[in-house]
């Protein structure tokens, strides 16, 4: 056990380093010359990997699945601009932004999360639709004409805050995971009744675990909003966003650490690609991969490959408790 | 010697767990197996097997001579094993009569399938409920519309899963009797963790213990084993 | 407000509704016996829908016709994804299962978005003219809807209520395992489910391109609306979902009088949350246990 | 009904068409633009006639020579109608392809989220079917200018057409959706018909909203005579129909969409009499114009949409700018925010926010199963009253 322990900190450790390394680097693009495109894409691949880990904390790890990430990243894109208009300072807007996402997400939390989880992706799929018809009617909101930041920010900003968020939500999954409490709410994950059993308040952990992944994704949503700096209440409260940050885990590895890293990469190459190639079977063909990664890779794209390398370490474990019950 | 069931070296592994380890058993018709042992034994695993909720890892099972090995749990209900489960799991939404009914072939008519789904509930003692919500039962009805519900099938072959866990005195006695009773039906099996109470009406008995037999025979054979004595002792002990 | 006008309401509402009503159904039923929420369900509407309008422009086949074409193709298609995609995942953890549909109903957009593009399209051949009754006035287009629904969703309670496979269907709803023990072929019980309740969705969406437009999106807004009635009434209830349906057409039609539609939906939405946590099991449901 | 397949098989063409473009480019230093459309998505359809628009402005404008010389290239994205897609484009356009200008995108939302990126790296954008022109209230917008008439006169020709010919009806219903250009339309509105002396009332619709029947009973409830849609085109159709359901039979309807052809094919014969507005008409009277259309239709086989009309004014209205300014972007800025610039829409102009100021609507009319220009000199006179639904 105590050897388990000590690879495990060690694993936390050299991952925790190299996840700090490429965050430092990737923070540093501005100023190392590469084109504005390359950056924005960097930025666009940290945006969707930041929402990607919120989604990751919540719904990868409980298998609660949620569609109100967009939303969620939405009422922060909102507060934050909200804020700052008001003159508030950076770090206090989003600040508010990260709790305005929080507060919302307990109304989610507290009607559905005792509930099983059919009910609460419902809730959440509502959120969005329930958010949107809300934001066009409040005239502090700007009603359906959407709302502006007064100043631009330069881009070097949202850049580096994005590639932080997205570099601290990385980190975050990657230590809590392998935490004592983490391990729990794996556990609960695939067995609620069981986990209870052992003593787990699976309510109370799941409503902390879904506040704290609103909360990363408003500070998402608010440092997209001052990327974007003009948001439409249709666009922001789309469903678009809630698919890239339940795609972009579920392709890489839902529950994993890094298996939303490679998510982001492959999905914003995906685009790319597709955007010469084939442009008008884009939709389809992320469709098609995601479908084809859960039929024949269950848990992502990342632990398959893992597996693939490493079939040592496979052999000897205990099984998942999903196959004790099948 | 007419074997309904054949059971040849089933093993079932989850993952790391191996849940039953090589067991073999035979029953003829007519016969009333009794299968004991304490929680975590395999009984369970070893039933869902047979009724074919999961294959074994390896091993054959065969029904009437015909090898229902890779069979799924609907077409052996189909071939005539009938089972109850451990944990009541009566169509709750639906009345008495229909889950009765929900069981019996679908054969010439609709309105002979519910005379006959009458009947059976008369047999097992619950026509007087047979529109009553499932849900509404007591927990011994529970069991006895699981039997009714397996009878529908006209079983070769019924797996009764611990049928007289959390019943009355009373309600035991019933049912053993009532058991005893269906043997002319079908040939049965059931599953017991407690020996002494129902050894008495089986005609044969199997003992496990992590996941392996420890004992077979007749009843006197079995209450004489040193072992199942161990087994017993060590699970009151704990 | 007056009697008549009141009416009137009352009818619009119940027209709207009874579409509602039988996408709804769909979705309760697949989520009932197959235990999936079929993400996709809008998009096989949308199938409908495209279907009945080839029909009609490219063959010169009457709308109405179009009406049991599309049922029998929605049924054979949901029938295929079913065997083909859908029972692959079933026995996996929900999460599984639900993106399985949700990644279903991503292609089908897809697909509807580049073979027809996203224009709105709609054909004027079919009923027409105005049916009055009283002081009620009902166009012919959405009387046929309202009668088709009728026809169809009476006939689909009756299927699920009076006969054996309909047996079969509530006794796979109450639990998996014993339906087997009872010797109820699953697979085919749920394939029957699924290429029912798809049928009504293809057959909803041609009633659909008949009083309204038709695009790639046009089943995925609908379903969400169906989503909503699932929930009120009680989720996987058929019933409830028939009832809600018909109750949210009605009540939407006078509240949309009294305020406007967005009012209207956010008292919707509002109502659903209230539902979820004060009556998790719909607005008429009886603890109902697994 | 060849709607379909004629379609689909012009859309692929299309999409070779920009592939050969770009890859065409030659060696003689070109102009480049760069285009984001919504190839797939949403705004798909009307996006290919934009396309159409700016490959037919390209080829002509090489065809004779250039502009000052130089040779023109467009290369255009799809960007799935999302703004997000759009803002990476641009990037791209900018970076990846070093275009000179950008002509822009279809829909509203994405001319605002690309102008975000165009005012950071200073580069002019015409918003080629941006009528919303609460893009450029909402902020102050120095790089991308409105290529479209503003959205704020939607009903502007409606009320025109009333103030002539009335004839003492009194109360009007305006329907507007709630999206910024049909608000500031409605509010832009409202005014102008009080102070004709009209009752006005205003009704609100939820975006995607299909069903309008309580509208429609209340409009009846408070005998309105007139109606003026202000929305998008599928709800103006799902408006229309459950009018024509309910034998609502106003005395003048109105749907600003309404001089789309499609219409025809979604009404039928019920499209008599029906009201619309054009920001521009094939049958234009104008060398310049007359040019365009016989040149759409020799290559496309059919009569362009104002969506190609547009897409080639925004490129003329790049080519008078530099023209006047040289192939520089302050100096195209500085043109467009300034000059005015023939092209097939009218005369280019814009305010001091970018808005354009100098194009304009006309008011339309369906007669004998024909839209006709019903305001201005030289025009039919209106039906009135509407013929009731048959």
């Amino acid at each position: 056990m105590k050897v388990e322990r000590g690879r495990d900190l060690a694993k936390i450790t050299w991952g925790s380093l190299a996840i700090l390394a490429c965050t430092a680097a990737m923070a540093a693009l501005p100023w190392l010359g590469v084109t504005s495109y390359v950056r924005t894409l960097v930025y666009y691949g940290a945006y969707f990997l930041a929402l990607g880990q919120a989604w990751n904390l919540m719904s990868g790890l409980t298998g609660y699945v949620s569609f109100a990430h967009g939303a969620l990243a939405g009422i922060g894109a909102y507060a934050v601009v909200l804020a700052l208009n008001a003159d508030l300072p950076m770090v206090i807007s989003l600040l508010i932004a990260a709790i305005a996402a929080g507060l919302a997400s307990l109304i989610i939390g507290v009607t559905s999360l005792r509930l099983k989880g059919t009910s609460f992706t419902f809730a959440t799929l509502f959120l969005q639709e329930l958010v949107l018809l809300l934001v066009r009617k409040l005239p502090f909101a700007g009603g359906p004409g959407g709302i502006v930041l007064e100043e631009i920010f330069p881009l070097w900003l949202p850049h580096v805050l994005m590639i932080a968020v997205a570099g601290g939500a990385t980190l975050l999954v990657l230590v809590f995971r392998r935490s004592r409490t983490g391990l729990r709410v794996l556990a609960m994950r695939d067995d609620e009744a069981a986990a209870s059993a052992i003593g787990i308040d699976a309510t109370r952990v799941k409503i902390v675990l879904f506040c704290a992944s609103a909360a990363i994704a408003g500070l998402t949503g608010a440092v997209h909003g001052v990327f974007a700096s003009s948001l439409f209440p249709n666009e922001v409260f789309s469903i678009d966003l809630s698919i890239i940050a339940l795609a972009v885990p579920l392709i890489g590895g839902a529950g994993t650490a890094l298996g939303p890293v490679l998510g982001a990469v492959i999905y914003v190459g995906l685009r790319e690609i597709l955007q010469v190639l084939a442009p008008n079977l884009h939709l389809t063909i992320v469709g098609v991969v995601l479908l084809l990664v859960i039929l024949f890779m269950r848990d992502g794209i990342a632990p398959a490959l893992g597996r693939l390398f490493r079939l040592k370490d496979r052999r000897g474990q205990v099984p998942a408790i999903a196959e004790v019950r099948a | 010697m007419s074997g309904i069931l054949t059971v040849v070296d089933a093993h079932k592994r989850f993952g790391g767990i191996h849940a039953v380890r090589g067991v073999s058993l035979a029953l003829n018709s007519g016969e009333l197996l009794g299968l004991f042992g304490p929680n975590g034994a395999g009984k369970t695993t070893l039933f869902n097997m047979i009724a074919g909720l999961y294959p074994p890892t390896s091993g054959r099972i065969e029904l009437a001579s015909r090898d229902v090995t890779r069979e799924p749990a609907f077409r052996r209900a189909r071939a005539g094993i009938g089972r109850t489960f451990q944990v009541c799991r009566p169509f709750r939404g639906l009345t008495v009569a229909e889950n009765v009914l929900a069981a019996i072939p679908p054969g010439s008519g609709v309105g002979d399938d519910r005379a006959r789904a009458r009947e059976i509930l008369d047999a097992v003692g619950l026509l007087p409920k047979a529109e009553d919500a499932a849900g509404s039962l007591t927990l011994g009805m529970l069991k006895r519309l699981e039997v009714a519900r397996a009878l529908a099938l006209e079983p070769k072959l019924l797996l009764l899963d611990e049928p007289l866990a959390g019943l009355t005195a009373s309600e035991t006695s019933d049912l053993l009797g009532f058991i005893q009773g269906l043997k002319a039906r079908a040939s049965i099996i059931l599953v017991d963790h407690n020996v002494r109470q129902s050894l008495g009406v089986c005609d044969r008995a199997i003992v496990m213990d992590a996941g392996a037999v420890i004992a077979s025979g007749s009843p006197d054979t079995i209450r004489r084993d040193p072992g199942v004595r161990r087994a017993y002792l060590g699970e009151s002990a704990a | 407000m007056t009697f008549p006008l009141f009416l009137q309401l009352l009818t619009n509402g119940l027209v709207v509704g009874a579409l509602l009503a039988i996408v709804a159904l769909g979705v309760a039923l697949i989520f009932g016996v197959v235990r999936v929420v079929n993400f996709a369900h809008g998009e096989f509407v949308t199938l409908g829908a495209f279907a009945t309008y080839l029909v009609v422009t490219q063959l010169n086949i009457s709308p109405l016709l179009g009406i049991p074409l599309a049922f029998v193709l929605g049924a054979a298609v949901g029938a295929g994804i079913q065997a083909a995609i859908v029972s692959r995942a079933a026995g996996r953890p929900e999460l599984d299962v639900l993106m399985v549909t949700y990644a279903l109903s991503i292609i089908g957009l897809g697909i509807f978005s580049s073979a027809f593009s996203g224009d709105f399209r709609s054909y004027s051949e079919g009923p027409s003219g105005i049916f009055t009754l009283g002081s009620v006035v009902i166009g012919l287009r959405s009387l046929t809807v309202l009668l088709v629904c009728l026809i169809v969703g009476v006939g689909t309670i009756l299927v699920v209520q009076r006969t054996r496979i309909g047996l079969a269907l509530r006794a796979l709803a109450q639990s998996r395992d014993s339906a087997a023990a009872c010797g109820i072929n699953v697979p085919a019980a749920e394939l029957f489910a699924f290429a029912l309740a798809v049928g009504l969705a293809a057959a909803a969406g041609a009633l659909v391109s008949l009083i309204g437009t038709i695009h790639p999106r046009v089943g995925h807004d609908l379903v969400l609306d169906a989503f909503v009635v699932v929930v009120l009434g009680g989720m996987g209830s058929i019933g409830g979902a028939v009832l809600a349906a018909i109750a949210i057409g009605i009540v939407n039609a006078f509240t949309s009088f009294a305020l406007d539609d967005s009012w209207a939906r956010i008292l919707t939405y509002c109502l659903l949350y209230a539902t979820l946590l004060l009556r998790p099991h719909g607005l008429l449901g009886r603890h109902v246990g697994a | 009904m060849t709607h379909l397949s004629r379609r689909s098989v012009l859309g692929s063409a299309a999409a070779v068409a920009s592939t050969f473009a770009v890859v065409k480019a030659r060696a003689a230093d070109p102009i480049k633009f760069g285009a984001s459309l919504s190839l797939t998505g949403r705004f798909s359809d009307s996006a290919k006639y934009v396309q159409e628009g700016y490959l037919l402005w390209a080829e002509q404008v090489n065809a004779k020579g250039g502009i000052k010389g130089r040779p023109v290239e467009v290369v255009i994205y799809d960007d799935e109608s999302k703004p997000d897609t759009g803002r990476v484009l641009a990037e791209r356009l900018l970076d990846r392809d070093n275009v000179l200008a950008i002509l822009g995108p279809y829909s509203s939302p994405i001319t605002d989220a690309m102008a975000t990126a165009l005012e950071r790296a200073q580069v002019p954008m015409i918003g080629t079917i941006a009528s919303d022109s609460s893009i450029w209230a909402r902020r102050r917008l120095r790089w991308t200018f409105q290529g479209f008439p503003s959205s704020d006169f939607d009903h502007e020709g409606f009320l025109k057409v009333i103030k002539e010919k009335g004839q003492g009806s009194k109360k009007l219903a305006i329907i507007f959706e709630e999206a910024p250009f049909s608000i500031a339309a409605k509010d832009w509105a409202l005014p102008v018909a009080k102070e004709m002396g009209l009752t006005v009332e205003a009704f609100g619709y939820n975006p995607g909203a299909q069903d309008f029947r309580s509208i429609i009973e209340r409009m009846i409830a408070s005998g309105t005579e007139m109606v003026s849609m202000g929305g998008y085109y599928q709800p103006s159709i799902a408006l229309t129909r459950q009018m024509i359901e309910r034998g609502f039979n106003p005395v003048a309807f109105h749907f600003i969409q309404a001089a789309d052809g499609v219409t025809k094919e979604a009404l039928g014969a019920q499209v008599e009499g029906v009201f619309g507005r054009s920001s521009w008409e094939a049958t234009i009277d104008t060398p310049a114009n007359k040019a365009f259309v016989a040149a759409y239709q020799a290559k496309y086989g059919r009569i362009p949409s104002y969506h190609s009309a547009a897409a080639f004014a925004a490129g003329q209205a790049f080519q008078g700018a530099i023209e006047e300014k040289g192939a520089d972007r302050a100096g195209i800025r500085e043109a467009l925010a300034s000059s005015k610039i023939e092209t097939v829409l009218g005369t280019f102009h814009t305010n001091q926010r970018g808005q354009q100021d100098g194009y304009h609507y006309a008011s339309t009319q369906w007669q004998g199963g024909t839209s006709y220009v019903v305001s201005g000199p030289s025009a039919r006179a209106p039906l009135w009253p509407k013929p009731k639904w048959s």
